[in-house]
């Protein structure tokens, strides 16, 4: 019997582990390392109708235990990945959650259509919180009302169950997560990367070519612990929390501040094996630790008992 | 195929000012096809720093599952690279990206190999096996200063070396591009500062040229999008080359650099 | 001459190093590693008109290149400040801005109009961000109106410039600093810590007594760098910049954000001599990166020409 | 007067199961004033860690200019502090706080000393300077299980000592505390997790008792108000110590745990 596995809207995940979306590409180079069946689910790399080449370069920058990064969304558009990212994806038995971006609402509708009939696709995760795209993007992660109608838009129209990513640079997560609730959202995927810059120390200039980028690695764990400690009180859908993710331990943290599954962004580049390798350590852990199955501990941080609802199957 | 091991230190040495020669042992020797690939190096376990450094393979030996590295002492990571000592290992994930073509030159062609600085590493392993085919190479290594300069007896045993140094301390003064006007070759191979590579590009247009680009990095393997660069053909950049992957090294009038 | 000394409404520094509000106490414990005279300024721990013990224990965690702290605002009280603390301080020739805080605008107000009067403040620090108390604080660090409104009331009373330390937390930190600004303040200080939380991987439960806490430390820099790039841009007003500053080359880097100068926190818990070693380090890195003074710096990543006009003595 | 030092390791052992013993030589051990007072440790130059560490003093040496430690293998921290070997150099803050009052008995009194767990250390030197002045010792210490019993043998040299198990594996099973109602005695030293503290503050209200807390900390040396606690005539806090300036060793009653 396992212990790891989760349900969520649309997704049934063997566990609770996933790439996060743009920190593993639509697969293909981590296939190299390990058969991608292993993981609970792939979040594919932001996908816009048109293909995008995104920013200049330097596109990344180092920071303490953290990273800038300011692709821009880079993707080969719709068509491709539906022709040729998907199809190669499916050869795995692995759900895939299709990151969906763009600067107009139209954009996000039209994407979300298509590719939401892609028959390996079993959920969509909506990207209103890119902070590196300069149109758009932010008014639909900053402002409730324009997040809760683009969500009612795309639910109108996706045939899959849709997850919002929530932007971590707000005043208040809780309304914007409530917002998207409002509108229809299946369920929440946060953090995506605060806001921050780096400078050169010789030339005095921004070291991203976009000057500023979005703030991912462990340094922001804390941010994204309390976000989600504070949003899933108040909401009633499951969320897929991300951040900072290196370890089994970590996961664990993330589903006592109150996510149902955990998704594993700039770890990936450090150690192309980090996924396979939580997965493989995580039923010890919560061996040592007491439960019986991973699901046992959503929650726990604000509540007695971390079963939701919505993980019985 | 790429593995990531954790290899052992057989030798490290500072062989000029802030440039050290590490030498280790690993299985992933076995994986290298060509002169001009590098790997990603994790010079810590914890989080300071926290992503791996790229750095080119300088010369390796497959029998002994040895493969050398010349790398410039900089800030965090390459300093901290740089206190590691034989016996202790070292996490690298490679070989990476593609190198530097040696079919693109017969036996008896001249090929002239042009490095700057940091970017003269790779070429040694080439300028090797150059000459192991029969090749006659020329080399035009150009550095800072003479406390900088690095493997000119080496490079001088495969042929031909002009050394340029930009404060004229060691061999001529100048720039590798004021050398290179007064050579005869086939064939360019290149790795250096970018300036540099353009100037390449630009006044070899006729010639053969294949140079090896730097970026920054994330993953090192194709998965971030951090490294891309546009294609001349295509600058809108639909279709578009990764450094890491693609590349580090391209033909001359392949990309944009 | 000196390349290191800056003029600031109320404030004329010898050099632009401070110890950030509740990373120094009063000065009493850095006192016995080195003469306080050394220091460009000192920013005290929050004063409350009434004394505060603060919140209960654990009030520290540890994260991945920063740290979270929950204390409360614990400080003895404006008249033991008054009385005790300040004339200590009074026998190093140092100017001290005073960190105000307080639960409703007339603490605030009485705070600023007492402490002002103290022949070594020279400066206050309208503490309108602090994460870490219930009541209050929020709404005066996250609504521009409100924000504006205590900083009137506070330059009414106050008869030395006024401060305002602004939180990065907050959808947008332009428009609370541009609204301080109208506000009538001399000076911004940013950032305060960013809100966020640790679980005990055994117990499941929040390692901080107050659950959440202000993330301090190198972490944060990118946000605060980024933050002050853009607040910079924006205002007229002088910059003190604050978040994981350990080295000269921080300081450098803050000050092409935009900052004219710089307070250091959690760094002198890692290391008791930081400032110091910061103030001898800063000329030798200033003449290697070709400046003549260090004003020269401020705002190097977005203009041309660093120098400002209020750094002209 | 606390100093930050570089100090030289002289030795470092695995004493018990993931118990290390780590003995350092710094000038800053002159100024070292009781038994109970503690150092704060930086256990690698980086960021990761990024804090101090606080580590009782367990014994020293001022001729020597030694120090010794002994600390249990947790997290982060003292996991990397374990892998430094001899040699090595730690940069310790120190020495800080307040320790046990050694005057506070007389020749011929007898002193019950009460450990548990990591709290054994610092109890050792205060043993040994009570033995000096002529104080008969009794020490009873509690651990989890055999594998993490230490020093047994070093106080038996000093007194009568009981070793007391959570699960029986050595000593007598149970709690310090049961060993401790068939002890006669006419004063406490304690140290160990809070539970222990407050049984034994609760339990000998007659008695003279001295505690060792232990709270996180942020700078250890009282400025940045981590580590206050209470006093028990002043439940509100207006006034209040701070665990890391003003203790760690309290008297019972003095402050609320
Ligand atoms: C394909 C490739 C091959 C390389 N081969 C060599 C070599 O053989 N010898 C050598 O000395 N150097 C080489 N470099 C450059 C080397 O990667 C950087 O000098 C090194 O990453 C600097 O790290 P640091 O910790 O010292 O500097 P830091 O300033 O601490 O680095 C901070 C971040 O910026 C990145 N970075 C900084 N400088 C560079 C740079 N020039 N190129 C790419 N990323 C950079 C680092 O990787 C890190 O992510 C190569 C770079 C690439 C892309
Ligand atoms: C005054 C004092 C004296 C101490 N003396 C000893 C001793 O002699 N031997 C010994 O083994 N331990 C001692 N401790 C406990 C020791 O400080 C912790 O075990 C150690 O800090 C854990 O660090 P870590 O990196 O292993 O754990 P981590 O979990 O990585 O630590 C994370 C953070 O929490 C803090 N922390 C974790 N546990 C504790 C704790 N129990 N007390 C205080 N802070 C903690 C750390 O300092 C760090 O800031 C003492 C603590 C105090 C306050
Ligand atoms: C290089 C890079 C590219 C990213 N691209 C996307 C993206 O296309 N869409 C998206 O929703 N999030 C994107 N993210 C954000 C991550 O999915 C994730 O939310 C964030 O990095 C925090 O997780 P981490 O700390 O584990 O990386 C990207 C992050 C990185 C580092
Ligand atoms: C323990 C601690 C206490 C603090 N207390 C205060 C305070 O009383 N008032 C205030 O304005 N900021 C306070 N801060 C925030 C700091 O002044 C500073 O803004 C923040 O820590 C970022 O700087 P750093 O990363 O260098 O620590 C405190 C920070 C820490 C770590
Ligand atoms: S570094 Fe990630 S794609 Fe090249
Ligand atoms: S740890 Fe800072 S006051 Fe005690």
């Amino acid at each position: 019997m396992s212990r790891l596995n989760i349900e969520l809207p649309g997704l049934h995940l063997k566990n609770p582990i996933m790439p996060a979306s743009g920190c593993f590409g639509f697969g293909r180079e981590y296939s190299q390392f390990y058969d991608l069946s292993v993981l609970g689910a792939i979040m594919i790399k932001a996908t816009t109708v048109e293909p995008r080449f995104g920013n200049a370069t330097p596109r990344v920058a180092e920071t303490s235990a953290g990273m800038l990064n300011a692709i821009g969304l880079q993707n080969p558009g719709l068509e491709k990945v539906l022709g040729a990212e998907l199809p190669f994806l499916s050869q795995y038995d692995v759900p895939i959650i299709a990151n969906v971006a763009g600067s107009l609402e139209e954009d996000y509708v039209e994407v979300a259509r298509q590719i939401s009939k892609a028959s390996n696709v079993h959920a969509l995760e909506l990207n209103i919180s890119c902070p590196n795209v300069k149109t758009g993007g932010i008014a639909f992660g900053t402002i409730p009302e324009i997040a809760k109608q683009l969500t009612r838009k795309v639910k109108a129209v996706s045939e899959v169950p849709v997850y919002v990513k929530l932007s971590p640079n707000v005043t208040n997560i809780v309304e914007m997560a409530k917002a998207v609730e409002d509108g229809g959202a299946d369920g929440l995927t946060m953090i995506n990367t605060l806001i921050g810059m780096r400078l050169d120390i010789k030339t005095g200039k921004p070291i991203l070519a976009n000057r500023t980028g979005g703030l991912s690695g462990p340094a922001i764990k804390p941010v994204a612990i309390r976000m989600i400690h504070e949003v899933s009180q108040a909401v009633g859908i499951p969320i897929i929390g991300m951040g900072g993710v290196e370890t089994a331990s970590d996961v664990i943290e993330y589903f006592y501040a109150g996510a149902s599954a955990v998704a594993v962004g700039t770890a990936n580049f450090v150690d192309p094996f980090v996924c396979p390798t939580i997965i493989q350590e995580l039923p010890e852990l919560l061996e040592k630790l007491g439960f019986v199955h991973i699901s046992e501990c959503t929650g726990r941080s604000w509540k007695e008992h971390g079963q939701l609802a919505y993980h019985r199957a | 195929m790429i593995s990531k091991e954790l290899c052992k230190i057989l030798s490290q040495k500072e062989i000029a000012s802030d440039i050290y020669e590490l030498t280790i042992e690993g299985e992933l020797v076995s994986q290298i096809t060509e002169p001009g690939q590098f790997v990603h190096i994790k010079v810590t376990n914890g989080l300071d720093p926290l992503l791996r450094r790229p750095i080119s393979i300088s010369s390796y030996d497959k029998e002994q599952k040895m493969l050398t590295m010349i790398y410039r002492k900089e800030g965090k990571g390459t300093s901290l690279l740089a206190e590691l000592r034989a016996g202790m290992f070292v996490d690298i994930l490679g070989p990476l990206g593609n190198g530097f073509p040696v079919e693109e030159v017969s036996k008896g062609d001249t090929a002239l190999l042009v490095g700057g600085g940091i970017g003269v590493p790779p070429l040694y392993e080439l300028s090797n096996q150059l000459v192991a085919k029969g090749v006659k190479v020329i080399h035009v290594l150009g550095f800072q200063t003479a406390s900088a300069v690095f493997y000119e007896e080496e490079f001088l045993k495969n042929g031909e070396t002009y050394v340029a140094t930009v404060d004229g301390s060691f061999g001529r003064k100048g720039f590798v591009t004021d050398v290179m006007k007064e050579l005869q070759f086939d064939c360019i191979y290149t790795c250096g500062p970018t300036p540099m590579l353009r100037a390449i590009e630009q006044n070899y247009q006729d010639k053969k040229v294949f140079l090896s680009l730097e970026e920054r990095m994330g993953c090192g393997i194709g998965a971030c999008f951090a490294c891309v660069c546009k294609k001349k053909d295509d600058p809108t950049g639909a279709s578009y080359k990764k450094v890491c992957s693609d590349g580090p090294v391209f033909q001359a009038g392949e990309v944009l650099i």
